[in-house]
């Protein structure tokens, strides 16, 4: 449990100028990216970031397409904030936590139109492919929003399309065809502790946190999702410079991470 | 589905006569659910919602309260008659994010650390359905919060910008909502300038955000004007009985 | 909540004669009835009974018949007596008291064969409408059981039956054919108050309420439906002194409101 | 679904040979249960339930507990292969109303007050159906009251009186159940000339209602004599132990 | 509830040699099976061990197989250790018993292939019969798996086929086809209790078991199943015992209660 | 479904080339989930299992909590990707009896009574199936139980024998899994000669049996060396810093 000593700590440090490894307000920790993790999985990614572990998963199967989409494939995000990552965990229905990103995450997928989902289509209307992306946080330290993004992402560009027999079946074991991606969103979360704005807190930092604003970015010019979390506001310039931060980050890990 | 050749906007008139940044219709109330400690109704055009308040008051399971500030519960939840398709009873994906932002929009502007150990509870209940349910029922929240008496920093006000036809508008409505492109609700507090809400949908340029944004914070303006007019005529209603 | 005392003194009154708005132990609050209040309901009607406000919709789908009656639509009646009218409601299954309220509205219309379910068959065993009668109580001030049972009947009178396109898609524009209901039937419910028995009590009179008898009658000869609550019993001659209450009371209503 | 083209009753006997007025076979036991407080088995034809009592105990949450009366806890339940089509396990919206009307009926009989701040669970399992469950439990239940030795008024009696081509019968059974235009299940205490539970499905003439009430509570008095010698039976078996 | 002191006093009755009702410790209560007591059902048993009574149903329905074995019915078991059987129950998803009960139940059946599932197939891939046995726990006195095992095969040996009339629907009036069973798997568990092993325990023995290994048997060669339950842990060689004394026990209930 | 003309094992070689008795290749690590209290990460070929450990802590709802021993709660999950077929979020029937296994096997190596009214919470997470995924993850959750400094008897190792075309073989994988006749997973404990998990599936002589349990004991012992690797160079690694 964090006290609120703990935040009084965390806000005077920021006050300070300071972070607890030293980073910069607008520097990440270390990311990692592992591709493939998963071989039973259509595409994976595992990502680090510093000690925040997710595990993204995809997984195709044969469904029905919406009524009023009948040529598009489906897409479906679901995230577990399961009790591994988090002790205080109680089972039920989904919490709003796990709801909320697993929400940020899709939106930005969907909305970006990343996925070539008329290209998912075998029979219009009757036939067409789900693509479930499974977000299962390992360990929370904080950031999980821009983590879990990058990680979706990420799984979805390792994601191949299996073959299907003729008696219906999926044939998995010979998949040469990629999962069509032509967008790489990416969702840079602005967090506000002692009135500054910082990005990609750690979990003890996270608990001082008065308000959030996340940007998902598709490029320099474009944005395509964004949620505001926490209680504290933001006035407009702070919501335009949250936004010239995200875009800018955004790109440096597109480009670090995914050469685009 | 059907293929649409007619454009939505014409000569810079919406489908339904308004102008690019005119909002619906709006019709506020205060104290419409007489068992509730405070209540609010709000209608936007076509979208109705009613919000109920109760607290602060005893909450159980007592674990969950909080010993330095009130624990505010907050359920936004849609009549299954107010859409086109019937929706399910019960607590969507939707619904629970929903009630997460207006929650932490609401929780803002309430001195929270007033009630420590006690519940607020905020019911939102969406009757019709067209567009902007979120905006609608948490303007209703707000009112009702007001008048239950729960001390407020400031009423929070809410409405939505959009992009249709690559034309940024106030308040997408009716046949534009499913045409449309963006939408970027927001809840907005005049007196600071801050915004508590705020959720975006769709491909948008920095520039066009920018306009956007301006937009539904003048919107939020008209509504909080309508708020605040709302509570008052409760206030002369009480003082007339 | 309401306390001991608090019951002590509503019997009290009602011992006296006496009610807290002056009415006679068999009359109803005022009596509102709006119909056509949702848009993008087949049906509706907001109903006023002092201070309880009930908003009941009819939405119309298409659905499967029941194995056992093939040539006949679905009738499906739901209460949900939520958060917004109870302050100590909690989430979870549907509690008991939605569930005997829903349950005796809809047995009140099922079993005075009010909707003609022959005419909702589409293709026999095949393709039926499923109606679906919601009641949603917005603020309850006593008496819910009887105020829905008259929301649902005015709201299934309002409701129109959409048609179909080719593509089997609901056109709800142009809604001309109205539901075909045969019947009024109308509960009414006695309830026994320190040994009285006493129509439409408000919230802090339900308090006190020891027993009670609902009779849904369809006009000044039969009923179609019964349901005792509560704990106090009746006798024979009290059930049949009841009855009589109510098909009175059932027949003024008919006439007063919807002109039968 | 079937052109049935014969008559149910034919010069006053019924499908099953019984005359308009008389009831299936019944059968009535006490301590079936060992491990409850206090139990009972009812069978009536072909409908068979047992009933386990626990308490006065205590219960969770505590919450829940009424500080000046025992809370009743009351769960009817019909075995998956109690019907012809098989049950899923759980509770149901039918047996949800079920188990709070039997619990109404039987808490009216209960001296309640003198246990405060603990509960009393009912219990009742429905094991074969064929109409009439909801009273075969309840009969089944308020023997393992007794039995469970919870300080009772009287002995609650339950049956069902219905009509069948038009005519007034007592306990509606087998092929007379689909058929059957009116159901009035009830439950009564003999000594008080009092009804407990009383529900009543069907289009029915008010003096037809009349007949059938007077003929089910004619049967409720038969079953309350036969809860009664169960109880006696068990008493005696006790002592010759 | 049952206190530390009870289960010390088991214990040390248990080390003496003695037992409640003067049984050795491989001796087995009083067992009865009554077949065909649910008219209702399509097989059923009650079962008597002791004063633990259960009452196993069986119900045929039509179904469709599992895409991996498109020729073969399917068996679902289910066992609800009710409230009725036990005071503490809370409702909610299955608790960690029924569910153990029921799949050690379920893989002795399954495993032992007692049922020729190839016979409940009516149309490959698309149609075949679903036998569910349901397992209803009326008075739990302990040793609740052996008692289960035995009325569930009781209850299939009892079972007979619906034929199905022309329009698909089930005709129950004329069922003539028993359900074809093969094997008589009977489960045996063997208790630890202040390390010795004893077998079919009452309830206040149980609550002094320190582990328990269940081992169903088919024959005096072949076992089908095992479990073992509870913190003691099992040597080798009491494991060896354990599956003799079992064999021996289920061959004997095989020969005197299935004639087998 | 398929039909398979060839056979699985080829002059006592397996499909993957192991020999009869052989394990799949073990990889073994602590302290890889940085919040919990104690982790552990065990590889078995290709089932991967992590695990975390929290407390002994403070639980809700207290009166869960017993007054002489810790409370301990064990759950066992199959990420949704992590097999062929994605399996939905939440707990099954099967999760739920490999939970209440796992539960009791550790219990037996800990030393309970020593965190009386408090809880041990275990969280197992299979990130990839291929057989034997309940003894992976109670391999895992071993490691994070030693890693969390909960005092225990000793460390608990578990793996599978099985019966593929008629042979006795030790762990079970791939192809294999499929074509399986029995499967027997066990969880020991070297030094006490002890074993705390069994369970066996599919029609077996006893002789086979008493062979497949030899080969999982030794295969056990294998396991034990690499969970004691793991947690030794965590250690050292620790020293390090």
């Amino acid at each position: 449990m964090i006290t609120e000593i703990g935040t009084e700590y965390v806000k005077n440090m920021i006050k300070a100028g300071k972070r607890f490894d030293d980073r910069g307000f607008e520097d990440l920790r270390e990311l990692k990216i592992e591709r493939g993790y998963v071989q039973n999985a259509e595409g994976s990614a595992m990502v680090t970031l510093g000690e925040t572990k997710i595990l993204v998963g995809v997984k195709m199967k044969v469904g029905e397409p919406f009524p009023d989409s009948p040529n598009e494939g489906v897409l479906m995000v679901n995230a577990e904030l399961g009790p591994i990552a988090s002790p205080d965990f109680e089972s039920g229905p989904p919490d709003p936590q796990s709801v909320e990103l697993a929400r940020v995450v899709d939106r930005g997928i969907r909305e970006s139109k990343a996925i070539n989902t008329e290209s998912l289509c075998m029979e219009p209307g009757e036939k067409v492919w789900t693509v479930c992306v499974d977000i299962h946080v390992l360990n929370d330290d904080g950031n999980l929003i821009d983590a879990s993004s990058i990680g979706a992402i990420a799984a979805l560009l390792d994601a191949k399309v299996p073959e299907l027999n003729e008696d219906g079946t999926m044939n998995r074991e010979n998949m040469k065809k990629k999962l069509e991606i032509s967008q790489i969103p990416v969702a840079c979360t602005i967090h506000k502790i002692a009135g500054k704005m910082v990005l990609d807190p750690n979990l003890r930092e996270e608990s001082a946190v008065e308000g959030r604003l996340t940007v998902t970015s598709m490029d320099s010019e474009k944005l395509c999702a964004m949620q505001k979390g926490g209680e504290c506001g933001f006035t407009p310039e702070e919501v335009y410079k949250a936004i010239d931060i995200s875009i800018k980050k955004g790109g440096e890990i597109r480009k670090k991470h995914f050469g685009a | 589905m059907s293929v649409k050749q007619e454009k939505l906007i014409v000569n810079g008139k919406r489908p339904d006569g308004r102008k690019l940044d005119e909002m619906r219709e709006i019709e506020a109330k205060a104290g419409v659910i007489e068992r509730a400690d405070g209540s609010g109704f709000f209608r936007l055009g076509n979208t109705i919602a009613v919000a109920a308040v109760y607290g602060p008051k005893e909450l159980h399971p007592k674990h969950l309260l909080d010993p330095v500030r009130a624990y505010v519960k907050c359920r936004y939840n849609m009549a299954p008659f107010s859409t086109t398709e019937r929706i399910r009873p019960g607590p969507s994906r939707r619904s629970t994010e929903i009630s997460k932002v207006i929650k932490s929009a609401l929780s803002s502007v309430l001195f929270l650390e007033e009630y420590p150990e006690t519940g607020i509870e905020i019911f939102i209940e969406v009757l019709q359905a067209d567009a902007s349910t979120r905006c609608v029922g948490l303007n209703a929240a707000s009112i009702a919060l007001a008048d239950a008496g729960v001390p407020m920093k400031d009423l929070v006000a809410s409405c939505a910008a959009g992009k249709v036809e690559g034309q940024i508008v106030l308040d997408v409505a009716g046949e534009e909502d499913c045409e449309g492109e963006v939408d970027l609700p927001i809840a907005y507090v005049p007196r600071k300038n801050e915004i508590y809400l705020l959720q975006m949908d769709g491909i948008v340029k920095k520039e066009e955000l920018k306009k956007a944004l301006d937009m539904a914070i003048k919107g939020c303006k008209v509504i909080y004007d309508k708020q605040k007019q709302a509570l008052k005529c409760e206030y002369k209603e009480v003082k007339a009985k």
